[in-house]
């Protein structure tokens, strides 16, 4: 009886959000002792074969229209802002190389990022700033938002499709960005370790 | 986007597909092209990657064939592609000939190897990519509650402010507007001009390569120096270095990322 | 068997939706044989006893929140707010110099009021219209409210220590007060009109 309640509530506040909810959201509206996970399980089983159901997504709970009838709603959606090529290829290598600076994403792709890209991918909030990378220069490093992870619908982003095929052929080994040069015969910078720190006058603080 | 570069590319794809259809390598691939790695990657999948196989002539027609007929406005792009064949062509020569033993450069086999490696890997990348632009997406496949309830919060919202806050903001205020006593501290710094003068009068004295930092006048000042000034002192020092080398009268050299920084006299006969 | 699937279409439609639909609108979406209000009834009935209802509003249907739930959504979040420098400024300009004009504050700030500033103070119930002044173009006046006097515990707004009291305690530094006219302006004569009684901000709904 009490678990139909407390069921009743999960669904009613999952279903009028838009956004996925963590369990601990939902556990606050709910008594201590309530066991949510297991709730979640039963609901998400009572809505697997319905036109909605409820997905875990980027580590929270959300219900979504079921996958197979997109060729249904997708009409009702005008805008589809298409990326470009390279902004795809650019959210791609950020997404499996985060945190990944500019200049490997050039690295991989061979070639410059013109700076709208990042910017496009910014906007559509897909990707963030994470923080300064610890070699000289200092540059900035990019990864995925959890918009992201709601987008393509992945509980995290180690759920990346084809992820493991590409650490096990060794592609998202460390993006070595001085081969980027590829005439000149630059050996690669040795060694970039934490001088940072005994510089006392730099960037620090 | 930026207005420019898309263009850029539409007009570059566009004289590409303008050029006619056959044995032209380069069409095949046409819709994305942006540079070397795509070119090569292009070429390398119908070649079957293995760089010994890649027929340098027939590459290098095909590029001037392709950078003809592309019209390619913008010099850089059909630079890009010139560097590349130049390095194909080099790294094909270098495949061919024996190998020499050089500790400097990479061999041949070496070199072919990272590229082979880098464009397997903008290849997965690619797979990948298209992989995940064909997942299920929020708002194209799959979608949220249309009519979401959620925010009929009432925020109650509870202002946090004491009254020593309040007080504080506004003896402040007063402080600001109350005429005031005005005094500009001058700062403590160590002027370019006193840092040249340094340098310029100890360099004379160092026989060979010295640490810059060894020509801090820390000696006499002693270590109480205030941190900022020790900061002022090292900024100034840097600068009249790089001052004294720009006009040619000393040189520097580091040798390391974030390493020290060694200076010493130029000894001109002039 | 060709039902359910009519029941998923219906039930995805109707959850993505940003309005009721009407079932004519469901309709378009399904092949025309089908006998839609049957399957929204039978909806109707999957979900009555749930967290979501499928209601009928004005001849469209909508997924709604079941009525006894409503409250989940309704409910009262407390939020600490910080007030902004310039916000917490003007408060104490208005509790020293009240009642005073908007010309009046920017003028003893030096700076002009972004709109936002009294509005927050306003909903933080602190302050209050005070009536209008009688000079041109009749301007408001603003004034402290007696939920001001609870928060900060004055038991009048006399209470509010005086500049030399302020000297004393420490928090003015090295001002001369006899330059400071503090609560001594004078104002013109106020039309305060029925004060109290129309409090829009005090103790409110």
């Amino acid at each position: 009886m009490e678990t139909i309640e407390h069921t009743r509530i999960i669904e009613a506040l999952l279903f009028a959000s838009d956004k996925p909810l963590s369990s601990i959201a939902l556990a606050d509206c709910l008594p201590e002792e309530v066991q949510i996970d297991g709730l979640l399980r039963n609901l998400q089983e009572h809505y697997a074969e319905r036109g909605v159901n409820l997905v875990e997504i980027a580590g929270k709970w959300m219900f979504q229209t079921a996958p197979d009838l997109a060729f249904l709603l997708r009409k009702e959606v005008a805008e589809d802002k298409r990326l470009s090529r390279a902004a795809v290829e650019t959210l791609a290598i950020i997404s499996y190389h985060q945190p990944v600076t500019r200049a490997e994403i050039e690295e991989v792709r061979g070639v410059s990022l013109s700076k709208g890209i990042l910017d496009v991918l910014m906007e559509a909030e897909w990707i963030k700033p994470m923080g300064r990378r610890r070699t000289p220069g200092r540059p900035m490093t990019y990864g995925t938002t959890e918009n992201f992870l709601v987008h393509f619908g992945l509980n995290s982003i180690k759920d990346l499709p084809g992820l493991s095929e590409l650490k096990a052929a060794g592609f998202l080994a460390n993006v070595n960005t001085s081969r980027l040069n590829l005439l000149g015969d630059e050996k690669p910078v040795e060694e970039q370790t934490e001088l940072l720190a005994e510089l006392p006058g730099s960037a620090g603080e | 986007m930026n207005d420019k570069e898309t263009k850029e590319q539409l007009e570059f794809t566009h004289a590409a597909q303008g050029a006619p259809d056959g044995e032209a390598v380069l069409i095949l691939d046409i819709d994305g092209f942006e540079g070397p790695l795509d070119v090569l990657l292009a070429l390398a999948r119908t070649q079957k990657v293995d760089l010994k196989q890649i027929s340098i002539l027939e590459l290098v027609q095909q590029f001037l064939k392709f950078v003809a007929e592309a019209k390619v406005q913008k010099l850089e792009k059909a630079a890009d592609y010139l560097v590349m064949a130049a390095w194909l062509a080099y790294l094909k020569s270098r495949l061919l000939l024996p190998e020499e033993s050089s500790e400097e450069e990479l061999s041949a086999e070496e070199m072919a190897a990272r590229l082979t490696y880098q464009l397997q890997r903008l290849s997965a990348i690619r797979d990948a990519s298209a992989r995940l632009m064909s997942r299920n997406q929020l708002r194209r496949d799959v979608f949220a509650r249309g009519m979401p309830e959620s925010v009929i919060v009432t925020k109650n919202a509870i202002f946090e402010l004491s009254l020593y806050d309040l007080l504080r903001v506004y003896a402040d205020h007063k402080t600001r507007n109350a005429i005031a006593d005005i005094r500009i501290h001058k700062r403590d710094v160590y002027t370019l001009d006193q840092a040249l003068e340094r340098l310029k009068g100890m360099i004379g004295l160092a026989v060979d390569w010295t640490d810059l930092y060894q020509f801090l006048p820390d000696s006499n000042t002693g270590s109480d120096m205030p941190d900022n000034m020790k900061r002022s002192v090292k900024a100034s020092l840097f600068t009249a270095s790089l001052e004294m080398a720009r006009s040619g009268k000393a040189e520097i050299v580091q040798k390391q990322v974030f390493g020290p920084l060694f200076i010493r006299k130029t000894d001109r006969k002039d």
